[in-house]
């Protein structure tokens, strides 16, 4: 983490955006937002909290049940200048806007011969644990890191939130910024000025020997835990979050399983065909010689999400599966 | 004005009964923070999905929105399977697995509340189109809000039902608002049933606070259906007493108390039984029995619900897939 | 009727003979196997793409689809770099990458052709709504088909420009097909333009053989958006003389030859040139004169086209991004 | 190739898949076909030419441009008692209908905890070669692969495309069959009768014992031209054609690794998150200790798919980048 000399406060992740977007859109008036529920609302995890009191309605849009024009009218503000931020609110939904995302504001710029600059951004609210079900629930980032074109970003705190919002915000390609939903409440030291983390850099969250655990979003609080855990045992983790998943960032990620030798890879969404399976790929291209055991990949099992509690805790992985991962690849 | 029975009037406003005590006891079970996940009350609108189901056969299918479970209670749904299932337990409709928002109940013809605005619109043209492919004489029905009518699905669906000129009905349960920005915002007409004509089918108002007038509309519109004469839709202008989840009209004041005051004056429930009472048909002691009955049924429901067991870990990874005969996998 | 002046008659000729020139020449190199890929030529409805874009001036943006060459010709397109690009040459618009389908110049507000059908009509709600933001005067208009408007992302535009009441037109060129399925299969409805009041903008229908009529429709349209006043929806009543691609009207007859014939009667420029005439605006003569130096300009581009080199294997990954400056990659 | 006691005709892929759907057609009234121009047009790859003819209206639907309510429709009909088999003209365009696929279709069964059933084929085409550019070119089968509840076919030529599709018409769950635009015109000997290749077999297209080639779609056949060269050197490769997608059938690519110690996965889709990255973990995963190199991946380039030939050439995989890929496993 890259420290600025201003004034620091504890910020939650919620803040953490509303916060941000307001000192962005004070800069820049080419910065709007538009979404469902964003304006006098707030947005349905507050996330958009004050904005419309702040800058109104030609700035805070509230838009018609319709995620296909959400994401067209961004690309269509973006290609013509402006620098929008829309909203879909769940990450589920991004699957019914699904050709604007990956046909149309993924593409353009390309097709185009690379004629068109495209500065938007979309956020979304992804994850499990709130009993919210099969569409209200899922983690699709994968998904999005296949398409050429977009770029993708997964902060796992406050701190990163404001940092890699910043840097979507103020890029000349659409990015996805995704929310998670448990996340949206935890707080944690976040200057007040604004900072930028660049995109494609992935974040030592704790330094170890043993094994590395590369964890993406929540799952980096999961996998603290259980380092903690092991170091009751003298196992040392080392803990990497790529932070941003498109581009990823390939030379982090491979440094450090150089070093530890072991690698537990661990994300909320479904294991078959999750950016594990990827990182999995990367590392072992890059650091075939130095592993000496197979990578340990922890993601969600071959189902839609559960509603009720009593399935949902065991769908989503945790700390304690990744204690036994790293168990296992340990060999103890 | 259509001859309507007294049996009729009795039936929906059971129909109504069951949904509003269903929707009030699911409401407190969510203040004791005994209901997982999100709870999306139909109250205020009950009319609306007695009127339509009441109209149709238990053969016929219709498919629901987020807001689903009076249209499963109106079209027959077991309130002990429907209450297990949104506190998650084993013995619910969906063994725990949907919840609140994917509650359904195949046997009735109920295909599924959703939790994808206008989602199910396409789905209920697959099933008029089934239905019509085997002459079976089924008309499918589409519950859908106001704010559906802007998703790219509900049109798609509209069209090619009217395009292939399919047994189905179009029910939009205009409430003026989707989640919390009011309809005035999101929509540049008045009337959502001026779609209609887009897609080459009538299209008729009713007051959504009137069972009757919605059972008529609705029965007229099921006529033409099965007679082969294509879609219809219906705009029932109505409205939710609670929040857009939950109990409260928490947070941000998007609607008035005044608003909402003026829409309980005109409680469908109460509209209907003072009719009733009017014709002679029900006195209070009856309508005061009904509601005893219902609220017999609920706490057996709750009851039932709170004494089943939550589903096992295993039942995690099954019914994914439909298990094939001498497949592999 | 509005007062047409001779210098706009000129101009709506003298677009339309290029797009037909354009698009003719593209089909010869087709039918030579010079040009890769799908090919879809606006031949037959050159009336509307010049009529809607004489209406608007070189910063107002336009939306486009799969059927695109005639709309940027008529925004002012450069024959050199379209034919290039349709030859797949580095010196195209797009550097050989998007070809016919992707073709593109946003100096002249072209905001693409488009391979998804209706995907074009959001992108235009969003320049529009750029316009709006920045109070630039400027107006978007989105070209579409008949077969377009079935498909939901059309819905969701068309709803949310009239919603956020925006400086937009919507085109319609009702061709009476999408791809070899006629549109009494895909709609119930005869005139497309009924949909518009079910997002309240008015609808008006108009000749799409006459490009004098496209182009008074679209001057009150545009007039409306840029005064603030809201969209527009136009339907043109239009045919396309070949097949849905390439220049044959092969295969299944989905279309008579005497339909063809009918409409090939009702042609937009021969139908432009005889009235021009007749209003001594323009001679034999003077129209033999822009034919001949349209067809000077397209054998250049078409020489400029076959004397561009192909575009190098680096290229294939740039473009993908925008690289920042000082950006991590 | 399990071969039945019946006639067997030299037939192409498009006989492959009209012919079949026909005899299908004829011996179960509740299938019936719908999408854009397959009905007297017979589709714009002519995969349903004949079909209207036989079957008339009821049975071959003509829809409106439409995706998701196609798919809809598909839905509907198959939960409510009939096998569908409706078609999604380019394979980009699942993208349009991908909510109706990965959250109505996919989830829809478990959602109701088990109740339904969801006979519905979903048949589209899919690869790049003919010049068609960004958005009718892509291979997205890692997107489908993904979400719980599909099942993917990928048929590599015409046999294949007929045993495939008969399981996939006759399996009670949602599959999508990948056509290829490149293997339309192609044949081979293929039965008159109908058989099933059942779900989740792979295929050992050619035994070898120095390399093992996971091969995709079309890709088999430019890992057969690659490693007939290979053989002049003396090397000799083994192919295993996964046929299907999902399920994926590890045991078989795992023990083909676990022979041969060296392995070469490819397929056409974008490679970063492609569906070669999921078998790269998984055959890390199985045979780790088996390995004598890092699984070489060839996929797409990271860049939407081009129009020019020029360029086109270069971004579809082909036997020289495999022969490539083999020679640098082998070290030779
Ligand atoms: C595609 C999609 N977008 C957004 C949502 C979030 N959402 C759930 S309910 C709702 C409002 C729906 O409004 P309406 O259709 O009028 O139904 P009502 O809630 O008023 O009954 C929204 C936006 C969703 N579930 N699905
Ligand atoms: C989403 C989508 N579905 C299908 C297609 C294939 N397709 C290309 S053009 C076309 C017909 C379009 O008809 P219309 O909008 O009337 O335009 P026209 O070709 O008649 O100009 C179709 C179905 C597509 N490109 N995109
Ligand atoms: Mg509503
Ligand atoms: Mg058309």
């Amino acid at each position: 983490m890259t420290a600025t000399e201003t004034a620091v406060g504890e910020k939650s992740y919620v803040e953490a955006v509303s916060g941000t977007i307001a000192q962005l859109m004070r800069e820049d008036d080419d910065i709007f937002v538009a979404g469902e529920d964003v304006g006098a609302f707030g947005g349905v995890f507050s996330t958009f909290l004050g904005l419309h009191a702040e800058f109104g309605d030609r700035r805070v849009v509230d838009t018609p049940i319709s995620e296909q024009a959400i994401v067209g009218l961004g690309i269509g503000a973006a290609v013509t200048g402006l620098r929008p931020i829309v909203d879909l609110m769940f990450m589920d939904f991004v699957l019914v806007a699904m050709d604007q995302l990956a046909n149309q504001a993924a593409k353009l710029k390309y097709m185009f011969g690379g004629e068109a600059t495209m500065p938007l951004t979309i956020t979304t609210t992804g994850g499990a644990g709130l009993s919210a079900a099969a569409q209200h629930s899922q983690s699709l980032e994968a998904i999005l890191c296949h398409i050429p074109g977009l770029k993708v970003v997964f902060p796992s705190n406050a701190y990163d939130m404001k940092g890699l919002l910043v840097s979507c915000v103020r890029e000349d390609n659409p990015t996805v910024v995704v929310k998670n939903k448990l996340l949206l409440g935890t707080s944690c030291p976040v200057p007040d000025d604004l900072y930028a983390i660049p995109l494609g850099v992935a974040d030592v969250v704790k330094e170890g020997r043993d094994v590395t655990i590369v964890a993406v979003g929540r799952m980096v609080n999961e996998a603290l835990v259980a380092a903690e855990k092991l170091a009751a045992d003298g196992i040392e983790c080392e803990i990497v979050d790529p932070r941003t998943l498109q581009p990823f960032d390939t030379d982090t990620v491979v440094a450090s399983a150089k070093k530890t030798n072991r690698i537990v890879v661990v994300h909320e969404a479904v294991q078959f065909g999750g950016i594990g399976a990827e990182m999995t790929a990367q590392i072992t291209e890059g650091a075939f010689d130095y592993l000496d055991a197979p990578i340990h990949r922890i993601g969600a099992p071959f189902a839609p999400v559960p509603f009720s509690p009593a399935l949902e805790q065991h769908y989503v992985p945790n700390a304690a599966k990744i204690e036994a991962g790293v168990r296992q690849v340990l060999g103890r | 004005m259509m001859d309507i029975s007294d049996d009729v009037l009795r039936d929906l406003h059971r129909r109504m009964v069951r949904i509003r005590q269903f929707e009030e006891g699911a409401g407190k079970l969510a203040e004791q923070a005994k209901l997982p996940g999100f709870l999306h009350l139909y109250v205020g609108e009950e009319a609306v999905a007695a009127g339509a189901c009441a109209a149709l056969t238990d053969e016929d299918q219709i498919t629901s929105t987020h807001r689903g479970h009076g249209h499963l209670v109106a079209k027959g749904g077991d309130f002990r399977r429907m209450m297990a299932e949104l506190m998650g337990r084993a013995t619910g409709y969906c063994k725990g697995k949907g919840g609140s928002m994917h509650i359904s109940d195949l046997s009735l013809g109920m295909l599924g509340a959703n939790g994808i605005v206008g989602a199910g619109t396409p789905i209920a043209v697959g099933a008029a189109f089934a239905n019509r492919y085997r002459d079976n004489g089924k008309v499918a029905l589409a519950f859908f809000g106001d704010g559906a009518t802007n998703i790219g699905a509900f049109h798609e669906a509209a069209n090619m039902a009217c395009a292939l000129h399919l047994p189905i009905v179009f029910m939009c349960e205009n409430n003026g608002y989707g989640e919390f920005t009011p309809r005035e915002k999101t929509m540049a007409i008045t009337d959502v049933v001026d779609r209609a004509a887009g897609y080459g089918m009538p299209g008729v108002i009713v007051d959504g606070m009137d069972a009757v007038a919605v059972y008529e509309a609705a029965v007229e519109a099921v006529a033409r259906a099965r007679a082969g004469d294509g879609p219809t839709m219906i705009e029932a202008k109505t409205y939710r007493y609670y929040n857009h989840h939950g109990v409260q009209n928490m947070g941000v004041q998007y609607r008035t108390d005044d608003e909402i005051e003026a829409w309980k004056k005109r409680d469908p429930i109460s509209g209907l039984e003072a009719r009733m009472a009017e014709l002679g048909v029900m006195s209070a002691d009856d309508a005061t029995a009904v509601w005893a009955e219902v609220e017999a049924e609920l706490g057996d429901a709750v009851q039932f619900a709170e004494d089943s067991p939550f589903p096992e870990p295993e039942a995690l990874l099954s019914d994914v897939y439909t298990v094939m005969e001498g497949a592999a996998r």
